[in-house]
């Protein structure tokens, strides 16, 4: 049926939507990214560097996006509405503008975790509690007052993820090294800082994590203590008193901390479900979009024409997510070339 | 300290606290601890701010205590709150205010698990017929008189004698607010303000002219829990408890505390003594403790009601230096007179807390 | 014949003098100083030894074939061998043929030091005479053998590979000074003996030299200057002797016998120790030897430089080269003199202090102990096996040596098992002697009440401690690897051998060298296979890597050893690697490219 | 006055004032004590463990914690048999650990 070119809306310009532009183009297809932010590259261009090599992000968004250079881009535009077709889908823009296609691509990420739900944290009520993309940004430009000449600092990990009560049973998987590249980063800065990471349990999968964790023990000296920080309160000079069980030491553990710093996960982006469920997209009990199968398919949805590419269906790593985008654009390829 | 990110969450966890007909219970202990109290609480409700406050002297224990000592089954205290629903709906009421925290605690708790298991509710209904021939409806709303007294404040502070406000210094007075465990940390959104920032109190405190502060042991509890303190070994725990939060804000320098739970008052007054006599600390200033008020009291002694009136004879903390701080005019003479005139009997000292 | 000199005396000699007198003077104070350090026991045995016949005998012969002829350093490496033994001997032969003609032809002048070592200049000789000639052309032997010796010394220097040597020691300032005055001294005796030959004589050496410098040299005005030279380079060679390491010359004079009346050290920095490290040569042989030296950065750790650090008193040197050091023994397997560098580190980690001292006198055995007895049946005798802590981790040795004596039809019983205590020689190892003691009270309560004869050991490290330091006279304390050898001998054990099955036995530190127990574990094994020998073996195997003697050496350190080990081990292309050490087997399995079984379980698989 | 309870101490570890210099010397001794991972594997394979509860794990823990009193009780039973050594994943050398810290005072001072 396809004569013309096909068209496939690629939802979200950030890292996965980049990519898979830019492969979609190189097999001949006609890509639209529709990015809601001013800018392309989503979370990873709030970020400064990436685990485990300390590779600038600055670096990653620019080859990605000058990849996707020619691909047709809408920035700063919502999606109003979307709607399914015969053979395709439409889709209203914020802008007005109608665009059909033949395929839909969801590469809508994730949401960091709004710190300031988990009250006891304080995130929002204490001046020296950060979240991880606070300290990121502290990173990039060195502006936020709150991050000045620390003595003492500390990483809660799983800040709303493995959290019933925070809405979140799962593990968003990059946390732990993300607060250990930023440990590290901060004894960096702060030679003369004590560094404190409490974790629930540390889940190092990935290539030269592990490494990553050892060093941060042997050449940074960071103190790792097994317990979740239960309450968070604020000294009398500032400083915040933070409470956790040492759960390896069998006993209560208070300490006075210069920076908290959360590690907010990584949860499902509502406008996501929003939009699968206007085409008929299944969402997941956890609010990412269902995949045809978990283990063989997690690109595909049941529905034809309606694709995914990283976080949108869970919580990835920047590999995991540009692997994605390319398994997403040879299954879409796939599926063009069988409807011939 | 981030004043809107506070004032953010206290937004989110705003109950509706209707403004008029409220059928009364009073709390099992407080009349002993701190006897003026909950008769101020109606006296201002009822006569400066004209509202309708109705009580019974049928209403029981909610057997609030004997559940959380573990000494009687959930279902037992259910259907004496049951009885006193009864009681409320006989009187024609449907706003229930509770004086004690627990039982609000209790209320809460037995109306949220009715809730969620629907079946339960219909077997106590049957217990209580069976027990007293009663039926109630639920009420329709449940509030501490805290959250009452809380919506009323600006109406208090418009009839405001004094403010709570250093005379000399024209500086605010530094206020520790203590909040019942089991106002909101069980059912965060059933407290004004929720569980980990309530400002039930601190909204009291600020509109009557102090200001509140925030110290790193502020959630944690008073020390009272029940079987910690009503079992005499363990009685170590509880002081150790309170002792832990009196460290924790002696470097505020806090004027005083106000709390709205029957027991932390108590214990945040008499555990002052104890620990002065065991270790020889005192939190006040110049030796003296730091006076431990009820949110009736201190919204009395803002009304201008003459602080032995409120029963502040009865703190084993001295109140006089809070009282001149503020400028509220006593006379001694009077301090252990009782209701007729007559002289109570006069405490003896302690060996190191500094009382008047 | 006649006298050249009519005073008998030139000032030359001075220097000559000066040295012989210092370096006299200070080993005789040294000697007294050793003998006066030793514990009084010690001192008493050494002395009655001196004047045992057979000691003495032994003394002198030892004396001759190991200071002199270097018979050990022949056996190693005839290159080596020649080049010490041609200047000792050499040296030795001067001396005593100087002394020969002093007394055959100027006797009323032997009270004169100097006029054996300096004849030529004082007597004119004439080789007419059979006397002279004989003795002059033996003095040009000799000393032409020591300038081969000399020219030998020279190439090890700068060339050590050449003689046979991958590696060699760094010298000390003083040691060059040394060495440089010693390479000089023959030369010149040479050159000296040479410008006075036309007059006093001389041989096929010194006849020819003394033609050449005459065709170029007109007068003999050479001749006195090159005299001095040669009692400078005497002198000085003297006078530096006691701070450099040629002390080993008279010290090992006085170990060898101390070492055969069964002297063993007793303190760290006194008596016997000092003397051993008086006698260290410092000739590096320990240095290839060492397993750490795989890494070039562990060769300053190796026990000339303990030595060398222990006389310099450079306590964290000291400290570093004892705790580093594996303890397996190699390098006094392999040294001249026989120091012993495990027991000299011993020492000084003994000597540490410690602000926290385990102590195991009130644990209570006294359930382990009556589990023995019940395990028994009462009866006395039968074996009573040991597995000890590595064997828990290497449940396969266990299992195998139990099956093993099952199969022969052994009565035994386990000491251990649900675990017990250590044995003791770990912290022997690391210089806690005294624990050690607790812990070796502890366990014999648990051996008596057994009433067992036989104590079976799978673990070396227990057995040389079992072995040495528990007084079980009646029971006796031996090794799986031996047990099960003679258990193969005597037909019990029916083991079935494969043909062409190549074994390479892996001789444990502490078995080996420790025991010196290397032939049964061969036999047993040649029983199963055919067994091939590694590069290195016996006394001279490479520790594993693993060992528990090493404080200080990390896990990743050990890595390069463990491989060279293996490397040894598989030279010949074994299929197996066999060991009879739970510490050995666990530290090859991690790295080695073949199956690596203990001894038991290979016996146990085939029979 | 006799009140028949105390004040007991809170079972808090403050790490704000918890003095861990021997700690902090170990770990310039002997560096590999900062990789423990809390595995438990030398705890579990210990000879001395049925008689003082040894466990290098606990010991870095408590050193760390200011638990001196049981770091030391833990100790005064180690054979240095050297199983905790063979089995731990993280190759800390812990009988070198072991020594280094029995040979420090409670100041973190190395004894001479």
């Amino acid at each position: 049926m396809v004569n013309r070119t096909p068209v496939i809306a690629v939802i979200g310009a950030g890292i996965a939507g980049l990519e898979a532009a830019r492969q979609l183009k190189d097999l001949g297809y006609k890509p639209v990214l529709i990015e809601k932010a001013p800018v392309v590259g989503g979370h990873v261009a709030e970020w400064n560097r990436l685990f485990p090599d300390l590779s600038p992000a600055a670096d990653l968004v620019q080859s990605l996006s000058k990849g996707a250079g020619s691909v047709k881009t809408y920035t700063d535009t919502e999606i109003a509405s979307m709607g399914r077709l015969k053979d395709g889908y439409s889709l209203i823009l914020g802008n007005g503008e109608t665009l059909l296609c033949d395929a839909v691509l969801f590469a809508t990420g994730f949401h960091l975790f709004d710190a300031s739900k988990k009250e006891e944290y304080g995130y929002g009520i204490y001046d020296r509690v950060i979240t991880n993309r606070d300290l990121e940004q502290w990173f990039n430009n060195r502006h936020d007052p709150r991050v000045a000449n620390p003595k003492a600092v500390g990483f809660v990990h799983c800040v709303g993820s493995r959290d019933v009560k925070a809405g979140n049973t799962q593990c968003s998987k990059v946390c732990c090294i993300t607060a250990i590249k930023q440990a590290i980063e901060i004894k960096e800065e702060f030679p003369e800082a004590e560094v404190y990471c409490f974790y629930m349990d540390l889940r190092l999968f990935g290539k030269k994590y592990e490494d990553f964790y050892i060093k941060a023990q042997r050449d940074y000296g960071i103190h790792f203590i097994r317990g979740r920080v239960s309450e968070v309160g604020e000294a009398i000079d500032g400083r915040v008193v933070v409470k956790a069980e040492d759960t390896l030491n069998g006993k209560p553990i208070k300490v006075t901390l210069d920076l908290l710093v959360l590690m907010a996960g990584i949860v499902c982006n509502p406008d996501a479900q929003h939009y699968a469920r206007e085409i008929g997209v299944a969402v997941d009990e956890d609010g990412f979009l269902r995949s045809r199968d978990n283990v063989s398919s997690i690109v595909e949805s049941s529905r034809p024409g309606v694709f995914y590419a990283g976080a949108c269906t869970g919580a990835k790593t920047i590999p995991e997510t540009l692997a994605e985008a390319r398994s997403a654009a040879l299954t879409i390829h796939q599926y063009f070339n069988k409807r011939k | 300290m981030i004043y809107q990110g506070k004032q953010k969450i206290w937004a989110d966890y705003q109950k509706e606290i209707p403004d008029d007909h409220w059928f009364y219970v009073r709390s099992c202990i407080r009349q002993n601890f701190f006897p003026a109290s909950e008769k101020y609480f109606l006296k201002i409700c009822r006569d400066m701010l004209g509202r309708d406050i109705y009580e019974s002297e049928h209403h029981t224990t909610c057997a609030g205590i004997a559940y959380h000592c573990d000494t009687i089954p959930q279902e037992t205290a259910m259907t004496v709150v049951a009885r006193q629903f009864a009681l409320m709906t006989e009187a024609g009421y449907d706003n229930l205010v509770t004086s004690c925290i627990t039982s609000f605690g209790n209320y809460v708790e037995i109306l949220e698990t009715w809730r969620e298991f629907p079946e339960l509710e219909e077997k106590i209904r049957e217990h209580l017929w069976k027990a007293c021939r009663r039926e109630f409806n639920k009420p329709k709303y449940v509030a501490h008189a805290s959250d009452l007294v809380y919506k009323l404040r600006g109406e208090i502070a418009e009839r405001a004698r004094f403010q709570l406000v250093h005379r000399a210094t024209g500086e605010p007075l530094r206020i520790v607010e203590h909040i019942g465990c089991h106002y909101s940390k069980m059912f965060p959104h059933k407290g004004v303000g929720g569980a980990e920032y309530p400002c039930v109190l601190s909204g009291m405190a600020e509109a009557w002219g102090g200001q509140v502060i925030d110290y790193p042991e502020r959630r944690h509890c008073c020390g009272f829990g029940f079987r910690q303190y009503f079992v005499k070994a363990n009685r170590g725990y509880s002081l150790s408890n309170t002792h832990k939060k009196f460290e924790s804000m002696e470097p505020y320098h806090p004027d005083m505390i106000i709390t709205n739970c029957p027991g932390c008052p108590y214990f945040l007054d008499r555990w002052q003594y104890v620990i002065s006599e065991m270790n020889g600390k005192t939190y006040g200033q110049n030796g003296y403790g730091i006076p431990a008020l009820t949110y009736e009291e201190l919204a009395g002694l803002v009304l201008g009601v003459d602080p032995w009136d409120l029963g502040l004879q009865v703190h084993q903390v001295a109140v006089e230096p809070l009282l001149d701080k503020i400028g509220i005019p006593y006379d001694p003479s009077r301090k252990y007179l009782g209701m007729d005139e007559k002289k109570i009997m006069t405490p003896g000292l302690p060996t190191t807390l500094k009382c008047c | 014949m006649r006298e050249r000199i009519a005073s008998h005396f030139d000032p030359f000699v001075i220097p000559f003098l000066v040295g012989m007198a210092f370096v006299l003077g200070y080993c005789l104070i040294a000697m007294i100083r050793v003998i006066a350090q030793l514990p009084k026991e010690d001192r008493k045995r050494f002395l009655v030894s001196l004047i045992t016949p057979k000691y003495l005998w032994m003394d002198v012969r030892d004396i001759f074939l190991n200071c002199l002829i270097h018979v050990k350093l022949w056996k190693r490496n005839r290159v080596l061998g020649y080049m010490h033994s041609s200047i000792a001997f050499g040296w030795f032969m001067i001396i005593v043929l100087g002394h020969l003609e002093v007394m055959l032809f100027v006797p009323e002048r032997i009270h004169l030091f100097y006029y054996p070592i300096f004849f030529n200049y004082f007597v004119a000789e004439t080789e007419q005479t059979i006397q002279g000639s004989l003795l002059m052309f033996l003095m040009d032997f000799f000393l032409l053998m020591i300038l081969s010796g000399i020219a030998l010394a020279v190439i090890k220097r700068f060339a050590s590979r050449i003689v046979g040597m991958r590696r060699t020691t760094r010298l000390s300032l003083l040691d060059r000074v040394g060495l440089y005055s010693l390479w000089a001294i023959f030369p010149l005796r040479l050159l000296a003996e040479s410008f006075t030959a036309h007059i006093s004589g001389g041989s096929f050496l010194t006849i020819p030299t003394n033609w050449i410098f005459r065709q170029f040299l007109g007068n003999d005005l050479n001749a006195l200057p090159t005299w001095w030279a040669y009692s400078i380079a005497l002198g000085v060679f003297m006078c530096v002797l006691p701070f450099t390491r040629y002390m080993h010359i008279p010290a090992e004079m006085l170990l060898i016998p101390m070492r055969n009346a069964g002297i063993r050290i007793r303190h760290s920095r006194k008596g016997f120790a000092l003397l051993e490290v008086y006698s260290c040569p410092a000739c590096g042989v320990c240095i290839d030897a060492c397993p750490m030296s795989v890494q070039k950065a562990n060769c300053k750790d190796c026990t000339v430089y303990l030595n060398r650090q222990l006389r310099r008193g450079n306590e964290r040197r000291i400290e570093e080269i004892s705790d580093k050091c594996l303890l397996c023994g190699k390098c006094t397997a392999v040294c001249q003199v026989g120091v012993q560098g495990p027991e000299l580190r011993i020492a000084q980690r003994e000597r540490r202090k410690y602000a926290l001292s385990p102590s195991f006198a009130d644990i209570n055995v006294r359930p382990m102990a009556s589990a023995v007895v019940h395990g028994a049946g009462g009866e006395s005798g039968g074996v009573l096996y040991f597995a000890g802590c590595m064997t828990q981790l290497t449940p396969s040795i266990r299992k195998a040596t139990t099956s093993l004596l099952d199969k022969a039809g052994v009565r035994w019983q386990m000491m251990d098992p649900d675990g017990g205590l250590c044995c003791g020689r770990p912290l022997m190892m690391a210089g806690r002697t005294e624990q050690a003691r607790e812990l070796i009270a502890k366990n014999l309560e648990i051996i008596r009440a057994s009433g067992c004869d036989t104590l079976l050991l799978s673990c070396p490290i227990c057995y040389k401690v079992f072995k040495e330091e528990y007084p079980l006279d009646d029971i006796r304390v031996v090794h799986h690897s031996v047990f099960f050898q003679e258990l193969v001998a005597s037909g019990k054990l029916q083991v079935q051998k494969e043909e062409g099955l190549k074994l390479v036995w892996h001789d444990p530190c502490e078995l080996g060298r420790g025991c010196g127990i290397y032939d049964e574990p061969r036999a047993a094994l040649a029983a199963a296979g055919e067994v091939v020998e590694a590069a290195k073996h016996h006394t001279e195997s490479i520790c594993c890597g693993g060992s528990l003697g090493s404080l200080t050496l990390s896990f990743d350190q050990r890595r390069p050893m463990v491989q060279n080990a293996l490397d040894n081990l598989t030279a010949a292309d074994p299929a197996e690697i066999v060991t009879g050490c739970p510490l050995c087997l666990s530290t090859f399995v991690r790295q080695a490219d073949r199956p690596v079984r203990d001894i038991a379980e290979v016996l146990d698989s085939r029979c | 006055m006799d009140f028949g309870f105390t004040l007991s101490p809170s079972s808090a570890v403050n790490l704000d004032t918890v003095d861990h210099a021997r700690y902090d010397r170990l770990v310039q001794l002997a560096p590999d004590a900062l990789t423990c991972i809390g595995c438990g594997s030398c705890s579990a394979t210990c000879t001395a463990a049925p008689w003082s509860g040894m466990s290098v794990r606990k010991v870095i823990l408590c050193l760390q914690r200011g638990r001196d009193e049981e770091v030391d009780a833990m100790l005064s039973r180690c054979m240095l048999c050297g199983k905790c050594t063979m089995v731990c994943p993280r190759g800390i050398n812990t009988r070198h650990l072991i020594l280094t810290l029995c040979r420090l005072d409670r100041k973190g001072e190395v004894v001479r």
